[in-house]
Formats: structure tokens, C-alpha cells, sequence
């Protein structure tokens, strides 16, 4: 698997989500420059997470105008895998490479700490290795997480099974919401299940040390995908 | 001579010299040491220079006598920022820093900018940040003031920091009247280098380029240095336009665009520019090298147009830096800050002539002899009065079962969980956070190994303000213990001296005696100061904050695999009581919240066996045999009892009958150990001949703690008082934030 | 002399917007009464060397459908205003 | 029926707006020419129950010194209009 991780300036999980992949890969990640408008044959494009451009504006906004950004929308289009993170999810929506978009927290404030997310949708080159149903404990970090979208296109997005993951309070729990997301959710995809953006940190949690390696899976999933 | 204004300046007269703060004998000095009257600009310069802020005059006497050499020290104070060798070439550079004042008039940029400040310090070594850490203080709750200041110093702790990539990783946050006036906001940032790479700010090479890079200069702050050295009064508003504003984003780039010239050898010195800007980072890095500085204003960058020379040296615009480079070295420094969109401008060249110039439209405005400007700022040997350790009280304990007792502490604001702080703070950003805020120390990974720095600042000000000699001891005793209680070698320490006014003998010898406290401290326990910070005139109308001395300490886990943490992880367990103690309520929160006075000599601090027992916990961590230890701080056993069953989520059956002063006393050199069954009685059996006093209290067992004959409080009712007093608190919150 | 183009994004109807919703509890904690509604949008303000206010305006509605709003969750309204002007 | 203000919160001049400063170097990346320079504040928009305008313009100048506009780095502007206009 040819995995890249595009630096935008104010990008700070670049290296963790290159850490985390090299660590599932066994193969060196590229680090791609925003400004660099031709990228390599890939399998996977990574947006971190981070704070590019300051979050000024709106988050994610002027990263989703990043040259860069011209050619990963192109690839998408082609069927290339794409996953954002946090910020990178934010990028995502701005560019309109999913639908939606992510408001401040309903609490108006920062939130840092572990959450439970369940699979919604086991059949995909992100999440294979998870079971549907299944819940995985992985941290948050942002201010911006709350999920928006029209009430029609969150009836689509369920309907057509692009919901990837929900807020919940644990494996036998109910549901929960952390930031005011619509209908809890976590993640979501394109249409075709290739785009991916969620805002939990998987690269966070991939380590006895991080107190937890849930977020392994997804990196599992990559690899047994596209490798 | 004549020297070139921006606009028709008024003469540098004595009362135009006292609004800068300088004193009328201290005007004489300057005059006499310049040799002829200052214009304006250099009025500003020598007031900015021989504030307290930059020149330490009040405080550095007795700064000399704090310890700060080791083997594994490889920079003690002086620098922007200490560093300690921690194997393998590498080293943990750190250091803490006040942001008060503006705090208090701006809360949140205030404190953002405090940490953009302390990352810069850092960052300036050669060092990437790897953690920040932040020790908060604020006034009663009840005053009106208070939560629109927590609120907002909060939010720009993590606005900043979160934004920049660096985790927030611990702190503390207390409370009390004395602060009404004067909040205290400590920032301090660690970060990680290779020792070989470390980068210093003596300025050297006749002729090499002088050159400014990142934000532009502002018309922001100007005065704050010497804001931050006088005391605040009535017409403080009226300081406020020197308010700066901080920019995240930006330094995030610098941070990045430093470094990646650091990995080239295009550097002689840097320096940041923090308080008084362009002047004290040029001025330092010149009288550090020896050397002469000329600087052309007209190539500044700045943000507005008609700038003087005045306010082009003395502007606090944030997130910049000035560096020398080595001749020929520019372009590639201008390649790397165009790419991160940064201003990169050559201002002016290395000297042989011992003098600051700076030219402005062409013409001199600044033309001053360094050695002026350093060797004859004024160093004074203040009066002080030493305060006697006060009388022993008689102490009536109340007529409350234990359990009521322990849950009004734990709901209460010093005790009570700081939860609602720290889940603001990205703590889990760069992916090395092993352990956070909640525990003794917090642990971060030294990136790609198996080792972790172990991170904590501390400090008791009630116990400082009732015998401040004991108090400077405790602050040092206690940073040692919690980095022993994580299993980690305890290295250095980083110091911020938050005091009210040195002019009064009284607060001079509250100083004084902190001080040698923490030397009596840092002697006994091996613990050196390697970096620190002194903030002074931190009083309103002669109110005066409690003397803190706030400590920062960092030590060393080899091996990450062998460390403790509080939280309890197995039933059955069996807690033990490390050291013993009479039951110390005089000056303990226990006499504050339950009794309402707070009285009496602070707990006594036995450095000898303080090490005895620290050295004895770290063996076992170390040797595997021990994964669960607190040191008991604050509140007493009880309250660090309970803090093991909330983290584990584990109960505890005690089968110890005890009264109140055992329960609650903060006596000092304690800690709580938490073993198997079988562990737990050879330990015991080998305690007397290693000369330790061990314990047994009872063991983990439950979901609810037990005290013998009382109902057991169940861990949600203990959860509940000690999560709900700051969220409630803050809920109140009807100002802006 | 340039105009200044004077951007007012909201939130759209039907949008959460908890900053403003946070901003009339807090006026009510401090005793303002008499207030039903409160929004919060962004105002930016840009200084355009352009000196024809039709196209001033053409120019700064392009920024905003480009990145100054998000149309998902935004509206935005555009007033040209001359230089200095408040 | 009640009036409407409309609150301007801006930085002042002179302070640091990292906001604006990005989005005209924003926009100035997407080909915008001819944006001298940006500034970003807020705009905060009350539904007041009070039919006086002066009144009206009272009350909301004293929320701006309490509430909503800091005045330590930020400058403010009250528009009052009828309710339902733009
Ligand atoms: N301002 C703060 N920022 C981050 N963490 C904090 C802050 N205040 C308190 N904490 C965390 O809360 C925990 C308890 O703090 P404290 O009561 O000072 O501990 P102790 O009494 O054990 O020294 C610590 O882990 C500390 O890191
Ligand atoms: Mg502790």
C-alpha cells in the first residue's frame, strides 16, 4: 500500500497518522507539501488532523483551496482512498468530497477525551476488520466536531449506509453525543464508501501506552484493503 | 549629538522617566552612566531594561543561592530555557513563565500569549515542545471576578496550545482570597533536543547579519515590561490598549520553519523576542556576546505604517524572533520563511563597538553603550524581615462523621477534580501522552523510544505565606515525591517566584526565605534549578498574593514499561502506607474548609526521609513489584484514598479506626502503595530493617469505600462530589468569556 | 481611493447556532430582559483598490461563494461601503 | 413589534486580527487581487421587545460594554432597525 500525508501549514497529527500507518504498513509514508499540486500513484491520501490555517475563517475552509487539494479531489473521483481526520474531515466537507459540515461544539468549547464510536458499516476498505456493530474507544480533540447537514441529506446518508460512525456510551450502551453531532454521528462517507471522514483520532489509539489500541482496526482494515 | 524621532518627542525628564517606571535615583544613574540625557527611544530602552522584569535587580541576590549544577545538567539558568541530559545524546529542555498581569486584564489573550511565550523560549534552544504544563491561581470564588477569569484563562491556554500541536498535559488550579487582585498564571513548556544541537544566545562574528523573522511588528504592548514590574492600582484600565494579542496559527509555522533551519548550520545565535521586544533580545544577545549590534529599524517589518523608533524597539508584537546568522547564510533562511509565509528580514550587523545604534529614515535614534545598559543597571540588597514559624494552634476537630467530611473536601474547589480544565487541553496531540493531568506526574514518550519524562509543577502558597522557609522546602519536596510516586527519576526542577512588592521588607523576606527553603530542598533531594522566573508586584492597594513559589518538575522513567500510577487495578489489593505522621491539620485544607481558619505552622518537611522513602518507592516501581503508588498531598490520606478508588473505579474496605487528624493531616514525605496480598506482607516484613514505617490501611475490594463504622460511600457519590463542584461552578458563569 | 466591501455571514435559518443561543442566556444572567432572539454571524471587511461598486460587489461575491461563506450552513449578504467608511 | 440591533464588534486598530490576516492571504492564493487589506469582527444581531429606538440603542450599548463586545481589544457599532429588516 502507497499510503501519502498531506502537510497543510497548521497541520499537527501529520506525523502521529504517519507513525500509526508506517506501524501498520511496515512501509514508509510520504509526506506531501500542500503546495505540491502533482502527487505519485497512491492508494491512500491522509488529511490530519490539526488546526491549518489557524482555523480561522472556518475550520478546514482555506486548506480545501490548498493546490493540493485540486488533485486529491481528482483521485477521489478515481477511486482513490481518502481519509480525514479532525481537521482533515472538516477539509473534506469544505472541498465537498462529503456532504455536510462541521460546526463549533454545542458546548462552545474544546473537548479532549475518549469516546466510544460504533461501526456502522463493516464493508469498507476502512473498517473491514471491525465488526458491524462493534465499538471502538478512541479519543476526540476539537473544537469544531458538530456534524451538520439538511435532514434530507441525513436521510440519504443513512438510508444509502454512508453513516461510518456514531456516538455511543460504551459497547452495550446507548447512544451518546459528545458536540451536538445531527443523529450522533462520527464519521461519513462518499457515496461510494472510498471517502472517509471522521472526526475521532484512530492514530491516537494504537498503543498499549495510548491506554488503548481500538484505533488500530481502521489502519488494519487499510491495509488489508489496499496492501 | 542629534538623534533622529519619529515625531517631536518630549525631553527624557525625571517625571517622564518615573511614568516608565524608573525611580528618580535610578534617572540619576542612567545619566551618569550614559554621560548625557537620553532622548526619548533610549529612555524607553534603559526603563524596559532595568525593569524588574528584565533586570531581576530586586531578586537576583538571592537567585544566586539556589543550586542549579549537576552532572546531567547541560544548561543551568541564564539561557532561554534549562536543559538536562536524559541519555542517548538527547536532552529535555524546559522551563516556566508568568503571565499575570495581562491575565488579569485580558484573561484569555493574556494567557494564550503566556504560552506562545514560554513555547518560544523553548523552541529557541534548538528543542521541539513536547509538552506544556500550566499552575493557576485564581481569587475566591465568590469574588465577582473570578469565573469570567477562569473561563477565559482556560479558554486561551487551550486556544493556544491546542492550536500549535503541543499537549497540554498538567498543571494545578487553586483558589483563594489573596489572588482576588492579582491572579497567577504560570505557563511552562518542556521540550526535547539533541544535546549536540542545543542553541544558545550569545551573539558573535564581526559582521554577521542580524536577522528578524516571523510576525511583523505592532504597535502591540508597547510598556508591558514595564507594566509587568509595577504594581497594579486604580487606574490600571487605563493600560489596557498595551494588551497583545496571540496568533497560534503563526507560531505554529515558526516553531516549524526554526527547526527546519536548526537542521542546517545556518545559525550563530537566537533569541526570542518576549518582554520588551526587539531591545531586550538584541541588548541580551550582544552583552552575552561581547559584542556591538546595529540595527536598521527601517528594515523592520511592520504591521502599520509611521512607526518611531520608540515604539519599533520597544513593540511586544508576539510570535517573532531575531537571530544571527552566519555571513552568506540569508538566502536560506529566506527560502525557508517564504515557504512557511513568514517574514524574514535582515536588520543589521554584529559590531565591535560595545554600543546599541539604531538608525531610523536613515538617521541614528539610538546610539547607547551596552555596557551601559547591563553592568550599570542597579542590582539592590532589599531590607527584609524573616517571618518566625508561627506558634502551634490548639486544633478542636469537628463533630462530622469522616465520610461527610471527606466529601465536602472532595467538593470543593482546590480538592475537587480539575476535569473540567483539562478536557479542554489537547492532551493526546503528537501521540506520546502515556499519562495526563489526574495523576501524581503526567508521562509523556520521548518520541520514538522507550523512555518518558516524567511532568508536574506544584506549590502549597498557604503553607509558603504561614512560614515561607517551610514552604519554598515543601514546593521542591513535593515535585520530587510525585515524579518518585510515577516510578521516574526525579532531574531538575524550573521555578516561577510569584510575589507582591519587594520594596516592602515584609514581602522581601517571604522571598528570601522561599528561597532558601527550595536550596535546602534542591540540596537534600539532588534536584537542581536548571531555569525559572521571578514575577514581582503582583499586589493591589498593598494586598499582596500569597508567596508562590511555583515549582516545575521534570524527571526521567528509563523504561516506560516499569512505572506506577494511582488508579487501583486489582481487587484484593492491599494498601499500605508508606511514612507516618502525627496528623498535621494546622494550615491542611481540613482546617480551611471544615474549621474555616487557617492557622498555625505549615507541616514540617524531614528531607531525610523524604529521600529515604522516595529512593525506596522508585526501587520497587523499577524492579516490577509496585504499579500502583499516590504521594498524599493536600487533604490528606483520605482524599488521596479516594482519588485511587475514583481513578480505578475500584473500591476500598478500610480497616483502620481512626479520627480526623489521621484521616485528614497533611503530613508531609508520604505516599500510598497499592500491592497483591503476598507483596504486600514481605514488604511489611522488611520495612523495620530498612528503617520505613509501612502500614497497613485495608484493601481494594467493591465499588464503595468503607471506613470502619460509618455507611460506605459509594465511588458514584464520591464521583459526584468530586466532579461537581468546578462544572457547577462554572455553569454560573454569566460573563463574558 | 478603493471601496471597502463590508461581508455579513450568518448562520442559516434552521442552523444551530450556539454561540448565539449562549450570548442571550448570558444577557439574561445579567439581567437584560426583552431580548427574544439573538444570532451571531461574522463580519469581514475588505479593503478593495476596485472603485466601481458594481463590480466591488460582483468581486466580493465571488470571494464568498468561493471561501468567505459556506453555503451549507451560511447565508451572506454584501455591502459596498467607500473607503473609511463605517 | 420590537426593534432589531445590530451589533459590529471589530478589533481595534492598531490589534493584532491573525483572522483577517489569513483570509486575505487566502484569498490572495485563489487569485483575488486588489484586497488591500482584511479585518474579521462580529456581528451579533438581538430581537428586542423594546419599540424605542433610542431606548433600544441603549440597552444594546450597554450590552456591548458588558457583554458582548471586549473592550479591551475590541471596538463596537449599533445599528437599530425595524424588526424583519435586513
Ligand atoms: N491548570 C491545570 N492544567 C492541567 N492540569 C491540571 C491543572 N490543574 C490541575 N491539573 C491536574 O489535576 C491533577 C490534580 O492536581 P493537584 O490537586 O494539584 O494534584 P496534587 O495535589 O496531587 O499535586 C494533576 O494531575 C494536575 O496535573
Ligand atoms: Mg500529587
Amino acid at each position: 500500500m502507497k499510503a501519502a500525508v498531506v502537510v497543510f501549514p497548521g497541520s499537527n497529527c501529520d506525523r502521529d497518522v504517519k507513525v500509526a500507518l508506517e506501524q501498520a504498513t511496515s512501509k514508509p509514508v510520504h509526506m506531501v507539501w500542500h503546495g505540491e499540486a502533482e502527487l505519485p500513484k497512491l492508494d491512500l491520501i491522509v488529511l490530519p488532523g490539526g488546526f491549518s490555517y489557524g482555523d480561522y475563517l472556518r475550520s478546514g475552509a482555506m486548506a480545501a483551496h490548498s493546490p493540493v487539494m485540486g488533485t486529491v479531489v481528482e483521485r477521489a473521483k478515481q477511486g482513490v482512498a481518502v481519509l480525514g481526520i479532525c481537521n482533515g474531515f472538516q477539509i473534506l466537507t469544505e472541498a465537498g468530497l462529503l456532504p455536510g459540515a462541521l460546526l463549533p461544539n454545542a458546548g462552545l468549547k474544546f473537548i479532549c477525551r475518549d469516546v466510544h464510536v460504533r461501526v456502522e458499516q463493516s464493508q469498507t476498505v476502512f473498517t473491514n476488520a471491525c465488526e458491524a456493530g462493534s465499538v471502538l474507544r478512541i479519543p476526540i480533540a476539537h473544537h469544531d466536531g458538530q456534524y451538520f447537514a439538511d435532514a434530507d441529506v441525513l436521510d440519504r446518508l443513512e438510508g444509502e449506509g454512508q453513516v461510518a460512525f456514531r456516538y455511543c456510551q460504551g459497547p452495550a450502551a446507548g447512544p451518546a453525543n459528545p458536540n451536538g453531532s445531527a443523529r450522533d454521528i462520527a464519521g461519513v462517507f462518499n457515496a461510494g464508501r472510498t471517502v472517509l471522514g471522521l472526526m475521532p483520532h484512530p492514530e491516537r489509539a494504537v498503543d498499549p501506552l495510548h491506554g488503548g489500541s481500538d484505533g488500530r482496526a481502521l489502519f488494519q482494515s487499510l491495509v488489508a484493503a489496499l496492501a | 549629538m542629534s538623534l533622529a524621532g519619529e515625531r517631536r518627542e518630549p525631553p527624557a525628564t525625571p517625571a517622564l522617566a518615573a511614568e516608565h517606571g524608573l525611580k528618580g535615583e535610578e534617572f540619576a544613574r542612567l545619566v551618569r552612566a550614559l554621560g548625557r540625557q537620553p532622548n526619548l527611544a533610549e529612555l524607553g530602552i534603559f526603563a524596559a531594561m532595568w525593569s524588574e522584569h528584565c533586570s531581576y535587580k530586586s531578586s537576583k541576590v538571592w537567585l544566586k543561592r539556589l543550586p542549579t549544577k549537576a552532572p546531567w545538567v547541560v544548561c543551568g539558568p541564564g539561557e532561554n530555557a534549562g536543559a538536562v541530559d536524559i541519555g542517548d545524546g538527547q536532552v529535555a529542555v524546559f522551563k516556566m513563565e508568568s503571565h499575570n498581569h495581562p491575565s488579569f486584564i485580558e484573561p484569555y489573550q493574556g494567557a494564550a500569549t503566556g504560552v506562545g511565550g514560554i513555547l518560544r523560549d523553548v523552541f529557541t534552544m534548538g528543542a521541539r515542545p513536547i509538552a506544556n504544563l500550566n499552575a493557576l491561581r485564581f481569587g475566591d470564588p465568590a469574588h465577582a471576578k473570578t469565573r469570567h477569569l477562569v473561563s477565559g484563562v482556560v479558554a486561551g491556554i487551550g486556544g493556544y496550545g491546542n492550536c500549535v500541536g503541543v499537549p497540554t498535559v498538567g498543571g494545578e488550579c487553586s483558589f483563594h482570597p489573596a489572588y482576588n487582585g492579582n491572579i497567577l498564571v504560570n505557563a511552562m513548556t518542556v521540550g526535547l533536543a539533541e544535546g549536540k544541537r542545543l542553541f544558545f544566545s550569545a551573539a558573535a562574528g564581526i559582521g554577521n547579519p542580524v536577522v528578524y523573522v516571523g510576525s511583523k511588528t505592532g504597535r502591540d504592548g508597547i510598556h508591558g515590561a514595564t507594566m509587568a514590574s509595577a504594581e497594579f492600582d486604580e487606574d490600571s484600565e487605563a493600560k489596557r490598549p498595551t494588551v497583545q494579542v496571540g496568533d497560534p496559527f503563526t507560531e505554529k509555522l515558526l516553531i516549524e520553519a526554526c527547526l527546519e533551519l536548526m537542521a542546517t548550520d545556518a545559525i550563530v545565535a537566537v533569541q526570542d523576542m518576549g518582554a520588551a521586544g526587539l531591545t531586550s533580545s538584541s541588548v541580551e544577545m550582544a552583552a552575552k556576546g561581547g559584542v556591538g549590534i546595529e540595527l536598521d529599524l527601517d528594515a523592520v517589518p511592520t504591521r502599520e505604517a509611521g512607526m518611531s523608533a520608540y515604539e519599533i524597539m520597544l513593540s511586544e508584537s508576539q510570535e517573532r524572533m531575531l537571530m544571527i546568522l552566519r555571513p552568506g547564510a540569508e538566502a536560506a533562511a529566506q527560502r525557508i520563511f517564504a515557504k512557511w509565509e513568514l517574514a524574514c528580514a535582515v536588520i543589521g550587523r554584529i559590531t565591535n563597538t560595545g554600543r546599541l545604534v539604531a538608525r531610523r529614515h536613515g538617521k541614528p535614534a539610538v546610539d547607547l553603550p551596552l555596557a551601559a545598559l547591563v553592568e550599570a543597571a542597579p542590582v539592590y540588597e532589599r531590607p527584609w524581615t524573616a517571618a518566625p514559624l508561627p506558634q502551634p494552634v490548639p486544633i478542636r476537630v469537628a463533630a462530622l462523621p469522616t465520610g461527610q467530611v471527606l466529601l465536602r473536601l472532595l467538593n470543593s474547589p482546590d480538592l475537587g477534580s480539575k476535569r473540567w480544565i483539562c478536557q479542554q487541553y489537547d492532551h493526546t496531540v503528537m501521540a506520546d501522552t502515556v499519562a495526563s493531568a489526574g495523576g501524581d506526574a503526567a508521562i509523556v514518550r520521548v518520541h520514538g523510544t522507550t523512555k518518558g519524562l516524567a511532568l508536574l509543577t506544584e506549590c502549597t502558597p498557604r503553607y509558603c505565606q504561614a512560614h515561607p522557609r517551610t514552604g519554598g522546602r515543601q514546593a521542591v519536596a513535593e515535585a520530587w515525591r510525585n515524579l518518585c510516586a510515577v516510578g521516574a527519576r526525579p532531574l531538575a526542577i524550573t521555578d516561577c517566584m510569584n510575589f507582591g512588592s519587594p520594596e516592602r521588607p515584609e514581602v522581601m523576606g517571604q522571598f528570601a526565605e522561599c528561597i532558601e527553603g527550595m536550596r535546602e530542598a534542591c540540596l537534600a533531594l539532588d534536584f537542581p534549578v536548571v531555569s525559572g522566573n521571578v514575577s514581582l508586584y503582583n499586589e493591589t492597594n498593598g494586598n499582596a498574593v500569597l508567596p508562590t513559589p511555583a515549582i516545575g518538575g521534570v524527571g526521567l522513567l528509563a523504561d516506560l514499561g516499569r512505572r506506577a500510577s494511582h488508579a487501583l487495578k486489582r481487587a484484593g489489593d492491599v494498601l499500605l502506607l508508606l511514612g507516618e505522621g502525627p496528623g498535621h491539620l494546622a494550615q491542611s485544607q481540613y482546617q480551611r474548609l471544615i474549621l474555616g481558619h487557617e492557622a498555625g505552622p505549615p507541616p514540617p518537611v524531614d528531607l531525610s526521609g523524604e529521600r529515604r522513602a522516595g529512593e525506596f518507592v522508585r526501587r520497587l516501581i523499577a524492579e516490577g513489584q509496585l504499579d500502583t503508588c499516590h504521594d498524599v498531598s493536600e487533604g490528606g490520606l483520605l482524599v488521596a484514598l479516594a482519588e485511587m478508588a475514583l481513578a480505578g473505579n475500584l473500591g476500598i474496605a478500610l480497616t483502620t479506626a481512626e479520627g480526623h487528624a489521621f484521616w485528614f493531616g497533611e503530613d508531609q514525605g508520604r505516599y500510598l502503595l497499592a500491592l497483591p496480598e503476598a507483596a504486600a506482607d514481605s514488604l511489611l516484613a522488611g520495612a523495620e530493617t530498612a528503617g520505613l514505617r509501612l502500614r497497613r490501611l485495608g484493601s481494594a475490594a467493591g465499588d464503595a469505600l468503607t471506613l470502619r463504622g460509618e455507611p460506605p460511600i459509594s465511588l458514584q457519590t464520591l464521583r459526584k462530589a468530586h466532579e461537581g463542584w468546578l462544572p457547577a461552578y462554572v455553569a454560573g458563569d454569566t460573563d463574558k468569556g | 481611493m478603493g471601496l471597502k466591501a463590508r461581508v455579513h455571514v450568518y448562520p442559516k435559518p434552521g442552523v444551530l447556532d450556539p454561540q448565539g443561543r449562549a450570548i442571550g442566556q448570558a444577557l439574561g444572567h445579567l439581567g437584560f430582559t426583552g431580548v427574544a432572539e439573538v444570532r451571531q454571524g461574522k463580519l469581514i471587511e475588505l479593503s478593495l483598490s476596485e472603485t466601481d461598486p458594481a463590480k466591488a460587489r460582483a468581486q466580493a461575491d465571488e470571494m464568498c461563494r468561493r471561501l468567505l461563506a459556506n453555503t451549507v450552513i451560511e447565508n451572506y449578504a454584501i455591502e459596498i461601503v467607500p473607503q473609511g467608511g463605517r
